[in-house]
């Protein structure tokens, strides 16, 4: 029922660490960061329709330290609840990336696996793992509540040992799924997020980072740079 | 020669320099060193403020067997200095290239040095007057002149400065049958005598000449349903010329207001005043017009649309503060309305500074029309968030301590309603700027504004320096209080028992240099924590949350209009109906006054008119 | 009760050529009418015959005779009964007329025929896309268009063969008795 | 999102702004968008905007077999699934001619309704939580719960059952089910009172939502409004009465109105069909056990079934209005064409946007929920 | 008192009102949870909630001054803590009045509206304008309050206050002298927290949660302290205002957390009003109460 989607991309270097505090503190920052989850309240799909009961009194996520809210900028965990039509695919991609790292995304449903029982469908994308990292996927159609919160355990259990740090790789083969963002959505394509830059800022850029989509993305946006104070 | 004398000789040299090279591009600088000079000959005059001394000077007339004479003490020597200050500082923004784009826009710029540099003399000469005639003839002057200041940007702003000079003809009008009413009982001008006569009037006597002087002086205070004139009139006014006006033009009402109220009648006079059949006194009267003036004006300010208009109302709200804590009569209270004089100033000519400088900019002060600017203007934005803050009366600036000793005050007297009507007022002014800032600065810049540049230091430093003081002056109020002890030791009210960070006090003291002290080392160690979590980026405006979607550049999201929809569907009948009557009532039954003055004007002499109504006054006196 | 709804609708229609009115079962009636005379025949319904509801306006694409057929389905609430007004019109120029002056609701079945058939409604409040404002090929409901093979060109399929298995198989794992081997 | 989308343009000089409601928003139901212009927090303009949840199942119907399609159907709503894959079946049933046993219309009743009884609980917690009021929708999802482990206990699946199929259902009750549905019933019945302390007469609920969104009685027949919107503004009207299917005809029930038409009498509305729906399912637990016989008709292999040719027009009453299946078939193993005219479709478009025009920012979520708008039905 | 020791109170005090503030943030999550039939979050959740927001690894700003916002909010909650007293510390309370610490608890406020406008999304400005409105409908009966306890007490300063309510027990408190004001500053309070029903700023299904909207990682960290300092505030106010004080760590805790709890136990069971009615709401019945309460005082 739950799959671990293995990690492909090789880890980049992390610059060492003498304090020997640092690894305690790592320890502290992965058990908070486990211990409490914001999931984006988006109902990309009908499996969103067993997410209430999830919350709500029944089996209730809060005692997991998981709660809704309302804009990406506050979540962690993106749950992508089943079949994802194209149009909704660019807002997800569009909300991820306005997500702030760390950040998982977690497939929940058939459909985002393999497209589900909507293989022939002109207007839904088949699998996810292909525009996004997906640190777990929940199949079934669609999972029971139960199921739905075994896998935020799951990835809550994988978080605290810090083996979930898909969001990275978003970063380090961002040529990857830009490409495979461009097949689908043509070349056009641009999100207001500046990947790259972010990519760099943040020390997490990997071999795979620029490629040929990204030459194409570059030359085609127009980007958008902070309003930066003029005097 | 008196140090007096040389003040007024150099504020008239600045005329004389206006006059002659004010259409200069240099004339403007000329000028700035001439207000720097007057301020100095000011500074000579410094004493004043630490014994109750008079400065008097050699000018002297004398007319009809009266004695015109002028002379300065500590009250005239604080109006004064923020006077001479708004015109220096108004005078230095105008220099540079805020005057080259006014005149090259098809503005008369030698005019605006010239109505900047006569307001500034008459305006001295008014502070100086010596008698009941000197205040006259100094009143009439200022209203002249800032009449002329008024109207010299032509278009909408004709109209706003004619409905001004109308206010202020009536109010004239009624100084003058005021003055000749205490003429009529003392045959003599001087403060002495008719502080003297005043004092031994019975009690519906002093009702006729203390009503049609505080309705006179009231006019230019804009208090309450006199208040109609004054914000079109403000707001219309060039860049500079509306700070100055706004920062010092109507306290010249306050001002005339505290001789007669405070130093003629006395306020315990005033406070035993009752009004007739009623069980209320004449403070009461006068303080609830003070507390109306805080409110009504406070929430028109809110409705505005025009950044201008919006703090040309809120000038008006502020001198209810003044006038209401005058009134309480207590050391808290009189230094709390005397001080807010000056941070009124302060804070007030940096934000017409600051809107002007956008206008400068943008060419627009229409709130609906801007957005996002803090990012291309963000010393302008600092300016007027120092600004609002003293606006809002909030800590750290010095807003916040004159209102203190006004709440404190009226704490301590027990007036609970009034107390309530100054925080209403708080409010709503903190409403009101928030809507000004936000719409101004904050929120999405437009793609129109995307390439503009901050304002040039010529504008920048004069918003700048005021900045600082408001925040100085917050900090250290003491600074300011010397002042204002020296003025009540003078006009012979309770001295307030100042120290360096506000005052000491049994029953609840207030330390400034403590309270900043707390709240900036709260804000540092809010930007440690702030600063030790993880690193940020920073991100266009358009990458932004909208409900999931991408936004594009041609959408405008600002949310601007109508900004307190809620509130307004709760107080918003009250503007259509109360205030649209107030306005109209008062507007038919000025333009009735002022119909008639103008047909008294047209088939009587002046001298005689003046004559006649004293006669028909003291008539009415006598029967 | 039949009989007479289909009395009452004969005499509604009989101004209107070429229609033929259909019993299929109690409640529900067929019309077949002409493309021209489709309008008439609603304005008819809708104003004598009480039918004031329309419940849906459904498209078929008959591609072998090049033909849309639109079928309008509407309901009255006097007689609780459903006419279904069945036209034809030629696929090729693919325009009609809207009745969004008789029945509102046909503004959005007319934009949703328009974007999943490329059929157009002059007249019609709105014919922007509303479902696949983001969708560039051809209107997806016609027959002509294969989605099964668009699928098939622009999405991969997943590997159901990951090299973990593999060598789970390697290492004897996996199935006892491949289907390969029964099948021997 | 194509870059010339971030070009420069001068700004439209106006007081208006925008707001988009959705996709991803609290206010919305399920994944839709609302965009709307804004004066203060008068809306000036509103435009919905679907899609997110288009999948084509028409499209996707044509290419597989009839019997498939069941599976394909109850996805169409989700809150609310039942309703759909009965349509379809009646659909087929009528172009086949099959006849289904008396006993499986009976149990079919009682899905129909148990389903309706989830539908609304589902909606009043969604339209409370637009009000703020979490409560509510904590306890109606939660008691909802309780109906979809019946649903588990007697087809398999919580949500999407795949229960009924052309002939029939595809399994007899079992043992005791009775019992648990009437227990269940029962607890429901005793927490309403709770609810309507909570919820239904709360003063402050009240106020906000009487006077939102209302709509006339005129206004809503022009609109091609129905099912509990509609009876909201007053009118007697259910394709459950006016259209009987299946043995809604020998089954005694109220059809529950309000006269005002706002967001309060529509949620009225639904709080007294769930009494409703109480009274029915009470009265098939009455009569099952006496009705015997087959629970389906034979029908021939369903992996080689040729439907015969014809068309139907099968119209049934959800939880949200008229759901309506129009199936044409030319006599082979898949359907040639199956138009899904799901309630929604009106009221999450038309009568969304012309309700929330003109209206306050405040009720913008409120009037959606209160319609109990169901975007899947609108995108398919 | 010496520098040292003053120096002392001022870290303990907003230090302690960090931590009491995470319990009754706590205590509000785990009665709410309650009231819904749920179990609640554990122990230590709020503080998984800050350590988690505040070890973001991307975050987003959309300016200096949306950072300023912050530190504003925070920093002005920390120095307003510094001016109440709490049992054996007064830091500045003696320095700073009831209006100065009125007026400072506005400048959080004020710094997040700064940092929200920022942010340039309409859904923040709403929140923005709408909180706005509630503090001009919350703040007149809450300076009504103010003003009849410091005219009884003969002082606006809170350690007069305090001292005044611990002379003679109970009956020296304030909410036994003066019931009417007692209850009219329940009903601010109640506002003040910004509790259902008045909960129109954050209003998640209205404006997307107002103006938390573009606040991610350390910025929310920051709203949730925040919201730590605010519930701890409220509780302590009012308690030195009517409970007396604390006559020892352990009163002073149980009746501010009693008083914390009494507007959240309420807040459940209520949706939230539309703004005006909020405004009517609160200009109506704790004003009424609250000039009722100061005509007793008075005489």
């Amino acid at each position: 029922m739950i799959k671990d989607i293995p990690i492909i991309a090789e880890q980049a270097q992390q610059p060492r660490r003498t304090n020997p505090l640092a690894h305690v503190f790592d320890e502290l920052m992965n058990f908070a960061r486990s211990r409490s989850l914001f999931m984006l309240h988006y109902c990309t799909g009908c499996g969103a329709i067993e997410l209430p009961p999830a919350m709500t009194s029944r089996f209730d996520m809060e005692r997991l330290g998981i709660q809704p809210m309302v804009t990406p900028r506050q979540a962690d965990i993106l749950l992508v609840t089943g079949y994802v039509s194209i149009k909704t695919l660019k807002r997800i991609i569009l909300t991820y990336e306005q997500m702030g790292s760390p950040k998982h995304v977690i497939g929940i449903c058939s459909c985002t696996v393999n497209g589900g029982m909507y293989w022939q469908s002109y207007a839904t994308a088949k699998k996810l793992d292909e525009y996004l990292p997906v640190d777990l996927y929940i199949a079934g159609c669609m999972p029971r509540p139960e199921a739905v919160i075994s896998g935020l355990q799951k990835l809550i259990d994988n978080i605290k040992h810090g083996k979930s740090d898909n969001w990275k790789d978003y970063y380090q083969r961002y040529d990857h799924y830009l490409g495979n963002q461009q097949h689908l959505f043509g070349n056009n394509w641009q999100t207001p997020t500046d990947v790259i830059g972010e990519a760099r800022e943040y020390g997490l850029f990997g071999p795979q980072t620029l490629g040929q989509h990204t030459e194409l993305l570059e030359s085609v946006q127009k980007p958008l740079q902070p309003l930066e104070m003029k005097l | 020669m008196t140090p007096l004398d040389y003040l007024l000789l150099l504020s008239l040299l600045t005329v004389v320099i206006a006059l002659v090279a004010g259409h200069r591009s240099m004339g403007g600088v000329w000028l700035t060193f001439t207000y720097a000079a007057q301020l100095g000959g000011l500074m000579l005059m410094a004493g004043l403020t630490n014994q109750p001394d008079v400065i008097t000077s050699s000018l002297s007339f004398t007319i009809l067997g009266q004695s015109l004479t002028w002379r300065y003490d500590a009250l005239s020597w604080y109006f004064a200095l923020i006077t001479i200050s708004a015109g220096l500082l108004s005078t230095m923004y105008t220099a540079g290239d805020w005057g080259e784009k006014f005149r090259a826009d098809g503005g008369n710029l030698w005019l605006l040095h010239v109505a900047i540099a006569l307001n500034v003399l008459s305006m001295l000469i008014l502070l100086g007057s010596g008698d009941l005639l000197t205040l006259f003839i100094g009143w009439e002057l200022v209203s002249w002149a800032s009449f002329l200041l008024m109207i010299l940007a032509g278009g909408p702003s004709i109209q706003a400065a004619i409905r001004y000079i109308t206010y202020a003809m009536g109010g004239a009008m009624a100084i003058l049958a005021g003055l000749a009413l205490i003429y009529g009982h003392t045959d003599s001008f001087t403060y002495p005598a008719a502080a003297n006569i005043l004092h031994s009037l019975s009690t519906a006597h002093l009702w006729a000449p203390l009503l049609l002087l505080t309705l006179g002086f009231g006019v230019k205070m804009a208090l309450l349903p006199l208040h109609l004139w004054q914000a079109a009139a403000y707001a219309h006014t060039p860049g500079p010329g509306a700070a100055f006006l706004g920062a010092i033009s109507s306290r010249m009402g306050l001002y005339a207001l505290i001789v007669v109220l405070i130093q003629l009648v006395g306020l315990v006079r005033v406070i035993e005043l009752p009004v007739l059949f009623s069980f209320i006194s004449a403070r009461d009267v006068l303080a609830w017009v003070a507390a109306f003036t805080i409110i009504f004006p406070t929430f028109t300010a809110l409705r505005q649309n025009d950044a201008r208009m919006l703090l040309a109302w809120h000038g008006i709200g502020q001198g209810g503060y003044m006038l209401l804590g005058l009134v309480m009569g207590d050391a808290l209270g009189s230094a709390g309305g005397l001080m807010h004089v000056f941070n009124h100033a302060t804070y007030q000519a940096a934000l017409f500074f600051s809107v002007a400088a956008v206008v400068y900019r943008t060419g627009t002060a229409d709130l609906n029309r801007l957005g996002g600017l803090v990012a291309r203007m963000p010393l302008s934005f600092l300016a007027m968030l120092v600004g609002i803050i003293g606006l809002a009366g909030l800590p750290p600036m010095n807003g916040f301590v004159s209102k203190w000793l006004v709440y404190r005050s009226l704490m301590l007297e027990g007036e609970p309603l009034l107390f309530v009507a100054a925080v209403v007022g708080t409010l709503g002014t903190i409403l009101s700027v928030y809507k000004l800032i936000h719409n101004m600065f904050l929120g999405q810049l437009r793609v129109e504004h995307e390439n503009i540049r901050e304002a040039p230091w010529s504008m920048t430093a004069p918003m700048l320096i005021l900045s600082v003081v408001v925040f100085v002056t917050g900090l250290m109020p003491g600074l300011v209080l010397q002042w204002i002890a020296g003025i009540q030791a003078t006009v012979g009210l309770p001295v307030i028992d100042y120290s360096l960070g506000g005052l000491d006090s049994a029953q609840g003291s207030l330390d400034m240099l403590w309270v900043v002290g707390v709240l900036f080392a709260g804000f540092g160690i809010g930007a440690v924590l702030f600063y030790s979590g993880g690193r940020t980026h920073r991100v266009h405006q358009l990458d932004n949350y909208a409900g999931g979607h991408f936004l594009s550049a041609d959408i405008r999201y600002h949310y601007s209009d109508n900004f307190y929809p809620g509130l307004m569907r709760l107080i918003g009948p009250l503007y259509r109906y109360s205030f649209a009557w107030l306005e109209s009532a008062v507007q038919s039954g000025l333009g009735l006054l002022s119909l008639s003055t103008q047909g008294f004007y047209r088939r009587v002499a002046p001298a005689n008119y003046a004559l006649v109504t004293a006669v028909l006054v003291l008539l009415w006196v006598m029967l | 009760m039949s009989q007479e709804l289909t009395r009452m609708l004969d005499t509604l229609t009989k101004d209107i050529a070429g229609a033929k009115v259909t019993l299929k079962r109690a409640r529900r009636m067929r019309i077949d009418v002409d493309a021209d005379a489709l309008p008439a025949l609603l304005e008819l319904l809708q104003g004598r015959g009480s039918y004031v509801h329309l419940s849906a306006i459904s498209c078929v694409d008959w591609i072998d005779d090049n033909q849309f057929e639109l079928v309008y389905h509407v309901w009255s609430y006097e007689s609780n009964s459903l006419v279904s007004a069945h036209t034809r019109i030629p696929r090729d120029p693919g325009v009609y007329l809207s009745i969004y002056d008789l029945y509102k609701p046909a503004a959005f079945f007319e934009r949703d025929i328009h974007e999943m058939f490329g059929l157009y409604f002059e007249g019609s409040p709105s014919m922007e896309k509303f479902i696949l404002t983001e969708w560039e090929g051809p209107p997806p409901m016609r027959k002509d268009f294969d989605a099964e093979a668009w699928v098939r060109d622009t999405f991969t399929e997943r590997d159901y063969n990951p090299e973990w298995l593999k060598e789970l198989t390697d290492a004897g794992g996996g199935i006892a008795i491949r289907p390969q081997d029964i099948r021997k | 999102m194509r870059p010339e989308n971030y070009q420069a343009i001068n700004h439209p000089p106006s007081h208006e702004y925008e707001l988009n409601f959705g996709p991803n928003h609290p206010g919305i139901e399920g994944n839709y968008a609302l965009k709307v212009k804004l004066q203060g927090d008068q809306v000036v303009e509103a435009h919905a905007d679907g899609g997110y949840l288009h999948r084509g199942f028409e499209k996707l119907m044509e290419g597989r077999l009839w019997i498939q399609n069941i599976a394909l159907v109850p996805r169409i709503c989700v809150p609310d699934p039942v309703p759909m894959e009965m349509a379809y079946s009646l659909a087929v049933e009528e172009l086949g001619g099959l006849e289904v046993p008396i006993r499986a219309q009976w149990i079919r009743v009682m899905q129909l309704e148990l389903s309706r009884i989830a539908a609304h609980l589902f909606t009043f917690g969604g339209h409370a939580a637009t009000t703020g009021m979490y409560t509510t929708m904590y306890w109606g999802v939660a008691d909802r719960d309780l109906f979809l482990d019946l649903f588990e206990e007697l087809t398999g699946g919580r949500v999407y059952h795949i229960y009924n199929i052309p002939g029939g259902v595809r399994r007899d009750i079992p043992d005791g089910y009775l019992d648990r549905v009437t227990s269940t019933l029962d607890y429901l019945e005793s927490r309403l009172p709770d609810y309507d302390n909570l919820f239904f007469t709360n003063q402050v609920f009240v106020k906000r939502a009487t006077g939102t969104g209302t709509m006339t009685q005129q206004q809503a027949l022009e609109w091609g409004v129905t099912g509990p919107n509609l009876r909201a503004t007053g009118l007697k009207l259910d394709v459950r009465r006016d259209d009987p299917y299946l043995v809604y005809d020998e089954i005694d029930f109220d059809i529950a109105t309000e006269e005002a038409g706002d967001a309060w009498a529509r949620t009225l509305v639904r709080r007294k069909e769930l009494q409703q729906s109480i009274r029915i399912v009470r009265q098939v637990i009455e009569r099952l056990p006496s009705i015997g016989g087959p629970i389906r008709c034979p029908i021939p292999n369903p992996l080689a079934w040729n439907v015969p040719a014809g068309e139907a027009y099968a119209r049934i009453d959800s939880s949200k209005g008229e759901v309506a299946y129009y199936v044409v078939s030319t006599g082979g193993d898949k359907p040639y064409r199956v138009h899904v005219r799901g309630p929604s479709s009106m009221h999450a478009v038309q009568v969304l946007e012309n309700l929330v025009t003109g209206g306050r920012l405040e009720d913008v979520a409120q009037i959606m929920f209160s319609l109990d708008a169901c975007p899947p039905e609108v995108d398919r | 008192m010496d520098a040292l020791h003053i120096l002392i109170e001022l870290t303990l005090m907003p230090l302690v009102a960090f931590v009491v503030g995470l319990f009754m943030v706590l205590m509000m999550r785990r009665i709410a949870a309650r009231i819904q039939r749920r179990v609640g979050p554990p122990l230590l959740q709020p503080l998984y909630d800050i350590l988690k927001l505040y070890g973001k690894q991307t975050q987003i700003s959309h300016g200096i001054l949306h950072d300023i916002g912050i530190i504003m909010a925070v920093g002005g909650y920390i120095a307003a803590e510094t001016m109440l007293p709490v049992p054996g510390m007064n830091g500045i309370a003696d320095k700073a009045g009831l209006i100065t610490l009125a007026y400072v608890l506005m400048v959080p406020s004020l710094g997040l509206a700064l940092g929200v406008g920022q942010c340039a999304n309409p859904n923040g400005s709403i929140g923005i304008s709408r909180a706005l409105t509630a503090m001009l409908a919350y703040d007149i009966p809450f300076v009504i309050v103010i003003f009849g306890v410091a005219w009884q007490a003969g002082s606006n300063n809170l350690v007069d206050i305090i001292a005044l309510q611990q002379v003679d027990g109970i009956a020296s408190w304030g909410i036994v002298q003066t019931p009417l004001l007692a209850f009219a500053g329940l009903f601010a309070l109640h506002a003040i927290l910004g509790k259902h029903p008045f909960e129109i700023y954050i209003a998640p299904a209205e404006i997307a949660t107002g103006p938390m909207v573009e606040m991610g990682g350390k910025y929310l960290g920051g709203l949730f302290v925040m919201q730590c300092f605010q519930l701890y505030t409220a509780g302590v106010i009012y308690t030195s205002l009517f409970l007396g004080g604390g006559e020892n760590w352990l009163t002073f805790l149980v009746k501010s957390f009693a008083v914390v709890a009494v507007p959240i136990c309420i807040a459940y069971l209520f949706p939230r009003f539309r703004t005006e009615d909020v405004v009517r709401l609160v200009w109506k019945w704790p004003v009424m109460l609250g000039l009722i309460g100061i005509a007793f005082v008075m005489n």
